[in-house]
């Protein structure tokens, strides 16, 4: 049902992930998952080291973090996010380059696993592990599987629809191995037995690899995708791998099926394997006016501008810097703020492409409603949302909606249906919470 | 204002009032506006009799004779009109039921030698702007003073002589088939009764 | 000069047709044609003015929960009284035996007695004011009924048959017809929707 | 940074589709049948749509400029489309004044009184020709005959309408079932053939005489991805089947269902307008139900009712219908707990 | 045969709203939502058949007595009367229904469409059973309008429609685009 | 002629009746209890029943009114104000008093005071645009300009002023009915107590941000130093979240603190000019003073 089919533009498919250089400085945010944020463990001159626990969790959703740098804590105070606005973050002064103890640094891969299920998601707790395909949701919750349900399959996400980023799709060409073992670890935590990677037909690459050694994996099958946006949504992937619907309001788990992504699996291969946190990352910087697309593996807490310098400097013509895809991705206001754990892609576009269309009138022509994925009337909860009409918002299942953006990116009209059915559903989601204390 | 009380009683009292006086009026008026109606009912049809039959005298309305028409079992009405007891034509109240919009009835005044001296319509269902049309000079003067013994009352493209108005064949072959059907009716009581006097 | 306020009321400020929008069948039914909307006007503004005069008058008498079917006995009296006459005196018809006023207004006069107007001045106006008041009041709203009926009669008719005020002034501006439509149900719902949104304006250059 | 960069919410690309696209698709998906009726009815045809375009682009102007007071948006071709379709859905021998009034009255009436592209409950071409059917049903239901560049400019006078116009093969039939004649009788007397359907040698408006041209278009804007199947087929078919069932019970007294789907404004109507966006309801299943009412309520005007063609009717009626239907058949949501 | 000529007529071809002009006023009112407007179909079907039933019965005594004259202040005292009197016991009765139709109720007995409709049946000569059947049918049209009509509307909450036009006036044109359409139907009986 | 009369009569009558007496009974036997509110309410309306007031008959209507809280919304277009005040008499509501209040707007960054530092470029509303981001300039405290509280004022009491970006009361107009103050994503109004002359000395600023910050992105930021804090001899100000509150019941309009700001964040409105004091502020602030000048009536 649905979706879209913008241009690819996977720039950087040829670049090996590099390590980038550990910065001077990084701020880290206590809030990076979805959830509570974390709170500080550490005060102003603390010495910490790389890997060491510096914010704990707050409760069942929510992560720890850890540092992803040697150094002196300088101050905890407010620091700009994504959005531009301030949030409390750890700032830390590099020195040096020391991690802690307990973390195996040697590159050779660790199949068998020695830890019981109940351990692993312990463990996956402590290591800070949250969803890295998007949505940041502590992956520790997502492997309890909640009484009375049970998990069938596990379902990895290796589509990466999104256009320009390849983060993942480098994760799977080079770390084949571990991310299988990673899977044999969240089965073993979730007790299911089959495990199925999705992959869009548009990377034979990475399907061929992983279908080679997955024969020695019992129970993992890799199947591929058509390509079309977004497939890698989680509902709509289940649909495409299971052919079963989340039903509305309701979590993959309510029809037996656990998402994880790439990047979370081999974060959760290293936890588990490796006794390393999840600390850094690896985050695609690209765009067309990029001189070196890249994929580098980044120290949380590292300034975007950096990132930016490393692939070849902003240059001149940039318009809008986008943090993520350019579907999904969130704009900046700045380049002076730190990747975070849910940062997968630095996207920069040019200015001329930056620019939405003038808004016209809605002309009816029904391809906002033909190409969204969850079957909704984008039009029409644009103009609830736009007259705030809440009540029929909610009849009109706004809360469905998965901010695809696919609506917006289809409308002739220009119509920026998605920030309307946005703000439509902020709000009715506030309604619905109130109503659901009183 | 001083509210009144509503009681059982004083509210079927004055319901009880209030009608009794209603309909006292009412018949008192129904009275007095009687015979003005029968009137003007009556002038209707005479003054569409007067249009197209010459001058007369007498009271057409009262002196009518029903004919039974051919066919469907409806009924022509025939009006003599006299002048000082000369008859000076017949206004003949008749129908065509192939109009546009079903049924259509004219008034067709003949001359007692069974010319036509006018045509008026009485009812019709027809598309303005297109039936109606037969109600315009254009169309309707192609009738008086035509005796439909020559004349014949078909639409060129059937074969007669009348020109149909733009549009509305339909229209114009309904009409002719009354004003026919009139003509017809009067040429049958005049053989079999040797003509009315 | 305050019962000149009250009378000259129901020409914009308070016009039934064009701000209340009450009694819109009559309104649209009946407006073929210039004449036959003055005609309709004042056979409404007849039952108004004598309804609302006979109701002040008895309104005191008349329990209240008999209220409302009294009331609309004495208004279906008057109406019927119109209809009578109307039958008698109105029911020529034309030079060329066009369809007389009482068959052109047919239904509509036995339906003044559901007409909101009527029903609602006599409550609201004639049940509390004085005699002569209520006589203004009634004459005053049926005038402004009327006029709204002769506008909308005037704008059909000139648009649709190219004729003002036909027969009355037997005058064709046009060759051959007019925009049909007009004289059609279709037209009198556009006409009068055009015209209400004129008179919103005019209203708001009024009250200004 | 000397200047700054923007900040706007997700999505940060654009599918480049756009108003101006599609509505100048619509009218080179037009242009066949455009230059067919040109090859007929030569330039009485070309006068008709010029004028009839350069009437609705210009009330729209004026409309926007002087009484609503908007920025004019004539450049997004709704009103080009509006204005080729409605000198479609009229005979080439209309006096200007007639073309003009309905311009007005699809820009005027139809479209702007709603507030212009988007709003407009009815599809305003069809207010336009609709009025002027209701309103003047002599011009409007008088052809002249295709004959090409052969036949004269001429605006007929009400005098010689007759002489230089006829019926169309759907007026013909109408009127021959009307007299009693069968079927086979009235295709014989007045020489109709289905090849003249396809190709457009055969009275009518502009643009419903012929009906390879009009494919030719439906190809394209389903190539172009303009519009989607569900209604032009769900007409269609519902037109067949209706007058199949019809034809099969007496085929001596009801035309055959190729008749009735290629004469009349059938494809016109069912390829061009029950598709515009702005009345047809937003989602498949809807549109097959507006298509199934469209195709019922033509058939049951063409052969019940007083007006040989039905489709415009039809449409309009089903353009009334577009909002219910949108209230109540939803698209499928996905993961419907059923 | 007879009976659907009635039916398809007085719905489509003589709609009573679109071409009669009877019941304007709650045509307008009424009209603004959905369910509103089904809700009044309903009590206006439901007071029109029962009022053409009492109404018929009414005219026999008017005919009898030779008082045709009488016919407009009886069938109106009647309807009056019969309106309250299913008002009253309704509420009683079944509050639920009078929830959904009740409060249409008062609405109705000043609604030109009854009334008009118990004349039309008289005028046409109708008998008992087709002059339910010609009320029903009404009702049907009346509501195949008003129905149609508030979905339109409802739409029209959505849209910029001009200021000058809003409300009133923009219905009025809605009302005469659908009244064209309708035309169509002329004659298919 | 009589027995017409006679017949008229009696049938007419008999029908009066006999729905008087059926109706009586029915209605005896039916009862409903029901507020008898509704029935007072119904008894003040025209009972015209034509459904002007946008609902199903007068009933339904006075049933409305007896159950809502307001009058919002609720008109009889046929009965008028006169029927609207005995309608609001019988329900005994009376307009809740208090003290007249008006709007005030907790912002001076300007176009000019607060630099932008990037370009918003998505649905024009103030609440979408805030919840994307902090805003097109440093602060992301202050107006995001797209006047959502414009559009829902209904009394014509605002509009944004194109130079500064800002919205603008009107206090002639202002009614005080609180639209404004909800529609505000950043919470920038506030309604305060009018006083004589519709004076009023506020802080002019929510930027909560430590002062250098503040200052960098907004010059006439509060940059909560606490001088006023130590000037005002009322103790009408207090700081929080580096920002200093004035109380509009405790200030007693002396103007110290405004004199004292050093980022001219305190404005006042309705006073007569200064003699001296003001060409220094002139020159100091161009903007603060066009902005006084402006209100000074
Ligand atoms: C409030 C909330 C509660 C959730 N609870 C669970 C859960 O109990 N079990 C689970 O497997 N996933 C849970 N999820 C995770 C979602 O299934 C999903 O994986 C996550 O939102 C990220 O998906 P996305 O990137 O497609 O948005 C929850 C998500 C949210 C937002
Ligand atoms: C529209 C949309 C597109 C998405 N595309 C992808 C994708 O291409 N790859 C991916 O891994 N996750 C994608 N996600 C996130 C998934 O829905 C889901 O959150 C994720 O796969 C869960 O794994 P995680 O918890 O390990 O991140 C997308 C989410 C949405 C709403
Ligand atoms: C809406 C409409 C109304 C019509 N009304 C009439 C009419 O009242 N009388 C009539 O003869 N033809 C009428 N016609 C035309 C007939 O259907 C038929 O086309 C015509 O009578 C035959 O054409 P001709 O007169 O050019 O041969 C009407 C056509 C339409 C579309
Ligand atoms: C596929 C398509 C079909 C259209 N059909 C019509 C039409 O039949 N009549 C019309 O006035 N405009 C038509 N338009 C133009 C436009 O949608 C129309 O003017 C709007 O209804 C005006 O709001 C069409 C546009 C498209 C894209
Ligand atoms: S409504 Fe939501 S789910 Fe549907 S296309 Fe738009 S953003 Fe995607
Ligand atoms: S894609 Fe845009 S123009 Fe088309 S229906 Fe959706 S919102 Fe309207
Ligand atoms: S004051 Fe608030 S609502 Fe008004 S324009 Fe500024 S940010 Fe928007
Ligand atoms: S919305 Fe209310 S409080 Fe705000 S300015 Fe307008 S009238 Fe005053
Ligand atoms: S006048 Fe007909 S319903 Fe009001």
């Amino acid at each position: 049902m649905g979706g879209v089919h913008p241009p690819e533009n996977k720039l950087s498919t040829k670049s090996n992930i590099t390590e980038l250089p550990v910065p001077k400085a990084v701020i880290i945010p206590l809030g990076q998952h979805l959830g509570v944020p974390a709170k500080p463990l550490v005060n102003k001159g603390d010495d910490v080291k790389v890997g060491q626990l510096i914010a704990a969790s707050e409760g069942f959703v929510s992560a720890n973090i850890h540092s992803s740098v040697s150094g002196k804590v300088l101050k905890i105070d407010k620091a700009l996010d994504s959005s531009g606005y301030t949030r409390d973050a750890i700032f830390i002064n590099v020195e040096g380059d020391e991690w802690e103890d307990s973390i195996d640094r040697s590159p050779e891969i660790k199949k068998e696993i020695s830890l019981s299920g109940a351990e692993i998601t312990k463990k996956l707790a402590e290591a800070g592990i949250v969803g890295l395909g998007g949505a940041t949701f502590p992956s520790h919750v997502k492997a309890s599987v909640p009484k009375g349900k049970k998990a069938e399959y596990l379902i990895i996400n290796g589509v990466e629809c999104e256009p320009y980023l390849t983060a993942d799709h480098m994760i799977m060409l080079e770390k084949p191995e571990e991310l299988l073992v990673g899977i044999e670890i969240i089965k073993k935590a979730l007790g299911v037995s089959a495990a199925i990677i999705g992959i869009e037909n548009n990377k034979p690459d990475a399907i061929e690899k992983l279908s080679d050694i997955a024969g020695s994996y019992s129970g993992t099958t890799i199947q591929a995708l058509k390509v079309q946006y977004p497939q890698g949504g989680e509902k709509q992937l289940i649909q495409a791998i299971l052919k079963r619907e989340v039903p509305s309001g309701g979590l993959p788990i309510d029809i037996g099926a656990v998402v994880f992504n790439v990047g979370t699996v081999y974060a959760i291969y290293e936890a588990i394997q490796k006794n390393k946190p999840l600390f850094e990352r690896v985050v695609t910087v690209t765009g067309k006016s990029i001189s070196k697309p890249s994929n580098f593996k980044v120290r949380l807490g590292t300034q975007v501008s950096e990132l930016i310098e490393a692939a070849g400097g902003l240059p001149e013509d940039t318009g809008k810097i986008i943090n993520g895809g350019p579907m999904m991705g969130k704009s900046l206001a700045s380049t002076e703020i730190p990747v975070v754990k849910g940062s997968s892609g630095i996207l920069i576009i040019k200015d001329e492409e930056s620019k939405r269309k003038e808004i016209k009138p809605c002309i009816r022509c029904s391809k906002c409603v033909s190409v969204c994925p969850m079957g909704l009337e984008p039009f029409l909860l644009g103009v609830l949302g736009e007259k705030s009409m809440f009540a029929r918002l909610e009849e009109e299942k706004v809360m469905d909606c998965i901010e695809c953006g696919s609506c917006s990116f289809t409308c002739p009209s220009g119509r920026p249906l998605l920030d309307f059915i946005r703000f439509g559903k902020s709000n009715v989601g506030r309604i619905i919470r109130s109503r659901k204390q009183s | 204002m001083a509210k009144k009380e509503s009681t059982f009683l004083s509210m079927v009292l004055t319901l009880f009032l209030v009608t009794l006086g209603a309909s006292a009026a009412l018949g008192y008026v129904y009275e007095l506006t009687k015979d003005a109606i029968a009137d003007a009912e009556s002038a209707k049809k005479s003054l569409a009799v007067k249009r197209v039959v010459p001058e007369f005298n007498n009271n057409p309305t009262e002196e009518f004779i029903k004919i039974p028409a051919e066919t469907e079992g409806d009924t022509l009405y025939f009006y003599v009109a006299r002048m000082n007891d000369d008859t000076v034509g017949y206004a003949i109240e008749t129908y065509s039921k192939k109009a546009f919009g079903g049924l259509l009835k004219l008034l067709v005044g003949l001359k007692p030698d069974g010319t036509i001296n006018n045509v008026a319509v009485l009812e019709h269902k027809e598309t303005p702007g297109l039936g109606t049309k037969m109600t315009e000079e254009k169309f309707s003067s192609q009738f008086p003073d035509k005796n439909p013994a020559k004349f014949i009352l078909k639409v060129k493209k059937d074969g007669g002589d009348v020109d149909a108005i733009t549009a509305s064949t339909i229209t114009s072959r309904a009409y002719c088939d009354a004003v026919q059907r009139a003509f017809s009716a009067y040429t049958e009581t005049q053989t079999e009764k040797g003509g009315m006097k | 000069m305050n019962q000149w306020r009250n009378f000259i009321k129901g020409f914009i400020k308070e016009n039934p047709v064009f701000v209340l929008f009450l009694g819109m069948c009559p309104t649209l039914g009946t407006t073929s044609s210039a004449i036959n909307g003055i005609g309709m006007g004042l056979a409404t503004t007849f039952v108004l003015v004598l309804s609302n005069v006979f109701i002040s008058l008895t309104a005191r008498f008349i329990p209240d929960k008999v209220r409302i079917p009294s009331y609309i006995v004495i208004i279906a009296s008057f109406v019927t009284v119109v209809d009578l006459i109307m039958k008698a005196y109105t029911n020529t018809p034309g030079p060329n035996g066009e369809p007389s006023l009482y068959d052109n207004l047919g239904l509509f006069i036995p339906l003044i007695v559901v007409n909101c107007i009527v029903l609602g001045r006599a409550e609201a106006f004639a049940s509390k004011n004085s005699v002569f008041s209520s006589f203004i009041d009634g004459f005053g709203i049926g005038l402004g009924f009327t006029f709204a009926l002769f506008i909308l009669g005037s704008v059909r008719e000139i648009l649709g048959s190219g004729t003002f005020l036909y027969p009355a002034l037997n005058f064709k501006f046009i060759k051959g017809d007019g925009m049909l439509a007009f004289v059609l149900a279709p037209g009198a719902f556009l006409a009068l929707g055009y015209l209400i949104a004129i008179m919103n304006i005019v209203k708001k250059r009024f009250a200004k | 940074m000397s200047k700054l960069i923007t900040v706007s919410p997700s999505p940060h690309i654009h599918s480049g589709q756009s108003v101006e696209k599609l509505m100048y698709g619509v009218v080179i998906a037009m242009m066949p049948a455009m230059l067919v009726s040109f090859y007929f009815f030569g330039l009485g045809a070309i006068y008709v749509t010029l004028l009839s375009v350069a009437s609705c682009v210009g009330f729209e102007y004026l409309i926007q400029k002087f009484i609503l007071k908007q920025k004019p948006s004539i450049t997004d071709g709704s009103a080009i489309v509006t204005g080729i379709l409605l000198a479609f859905n009229l005979p080439s021998s209309l006096p200007p004044f007639i073309i003009i009034v309905g311009a007005l009255l699809a820009i005027g009436v139809g479209k702007m009184t709603f507030g212009g592209l988007g709003n407009n409950p009815f599809n305003p071409a069809l207010v336009g020709r609709v009025f002027l059917l209701l309103s003047f049903p002599t011009r409007m239901t008088k052809y002249p005959l295709a004959e090409g560049f052969n036949t004269p400019l001429l605006i007929p006078t009400n005098d010689n309408l007759d002489a230089v116009t006829g019926a169309t093969p759907l007026g013909l039939v109408k009127e021959g079932l009307k007299n009693g004649e069968s079927i086979t009788s009235i295709f014989q007397h007045n020489g109709i053939n289905y090849t003249d359907f396809f190709m457009g040698s055969i009275g009518g408006s502009l643009g419903e005489i012929a009906a390879f041209a009009l494919i030719i278009g439906l190809v394209y804007m389903l190539i172009k991805k303009i519009i989607t199947w569900h209604i032009p087929v769900s007409i269609v078919a519902t037109i067949a089947v209706f007058t199949g069932i019809l034809w099969g019970f007496n085929p001596e007294s009801y035309a055959d269902p190729l008749f009735h789907i290629l004469t009349g404004g059938v494809l016109l109507g069912a390829i061009f307008m029950a598709t515009d966006y702005v009345t047809s309801p937003m989602n498949p299943k809807g549109q097959i139900y507006y298509g199934i009412g469209i195709g019922v309520i033509t058939v049951v005007i063409r052969v019940f009712g007083v007006y040989p063609e039905g489709v415009s009717f039809a449409i309009l009626i089903m353009n009334g219908f577009t909002p219910l239907i949108n209230r109540y058949v939803k698209p499928r949501r996905f993961g419907k707990i059923s | 045969m007879e009976l659907i000529l009635i039916i398809i007529g007085a719905v489509f071809v003589n709609n009573i709203v679109l071409s009669q002009f009877l019941g304007i006023c709650p045509f307008i009112g009424v009209s603004g939502k959905v369910n509103t407007a089904i809700g009044m179909s309903g009590a206006v079907a439901f007071v029109m058949v029962i009022a053409t039933v009492v109404t018929y019965l009414v005219q026999i005594l008017l005919d009898k007595l030779g008082i045709p004259f009488m016919q407009t202040v009886s069938y109106i005292l009647v309807i009056a009367a019969l309106v309250q009197l299913v008002e009253i016991i309704l509420k009683k009765v079944s509050p639920a229904l009078y929830q959904a139709l009740g409060i249409f109720l008062p609405l109705i007995t000043t609604n030109c469409a009854i009334l008009g409709v118990a004349i039309l049946t008289y005028q046409k000569e109708l008998d008992l059973v087709s002059g339910v059947v010609f009320a029903f049918a009404n009702a049907v049209g009346f509501g195949l309008a008003l129905v149609t009509f508030s979905g339109i509307r409802e739409q029209l909450d959505l849209a910029n429609v001009p200021k000058g036009m809003k409300g009133v006036p923009v219905a009025f044109i809605i009302a005469g685009i659908l009244a064209m359409a309708f035309m169509g139907f002329a004659n298919i009986v | 002629m009589l027995l017409v009369i006679v017949d008229t009569i009696a049938t007419l009558s008999g029908l009066g009746i006999t729905a008087a007496v059926v109706l009586y009974f029915v209605a005896q036997k039916f009862k409903v209890y029901e507020d008898p509110r509704i029935d007072e309410v119904e008894e003040a309306l025209p009972a015209a029943n034509c459904g002007g007031c946008g609902f199903a008959g007068c009933r339904n209507f006075a049933e409305s009114c007896v159950k809502s809280e307001s009058f919002e919304g609720l008109y009889c277009p046929v009965g008028g104000n006169e029927v609207m005040t005995n309608v609001a008499r019988i329900l005994g509501r009376e307009a809740i008093t208090q003290d007249p209040q008006v709007a005030v707007l907790l912002c001076n960054g300007t176009c000019e005071n607060r630099p932008k530092t990037s370009h918003y470029d998505g649905a024009s509303t103030c609440a979408i645009t805030s919840s994307v981001y902090g805003g097109d300039t440093g602060c992301q405290f202050g107006c995001l300009g797209h006047g959502d509280c414009v559009e829902v004022c209904d009394f014509d009491a605002l509009h944004m002023d194109p130079v500064t970006g800002l919205p603008v009361v009107d206090d002639s107009k202002c009614t005080a009915c609180g639209a404004c103050v909800k529609a505000c994503p950043k919470n920038l109004f506030e309604l305060r107590k009018r006083a004589k002359n519709d004076r009023k000395i506020y802080v002019a600023c929510k930027n909560q941000d430590k002062g250098g910050i503040a200052k960098k992105s907004c010059s006439v930021a509060c940059i909560g130093c606490s001088k006023c804090f130590k000037v005002c001899p009322f103790e009408a100000i207090t700081m929080a979240d580096n920002l200093a509150y004035i109380d509009a019941d405790k200030c007693r309009l002396c103007r110290k603190c405004v004199t004292e700001c050093p980022t001219n964040a305190i404005i006042e409105i309705g006073f007569p000019p200064r003699k001296i004091k003001t060409e220094e502020t002139a020159q100091a602030n161009p903007d603060k003073t066009e902005n006084k000048s402006d209100n000074n009536y």
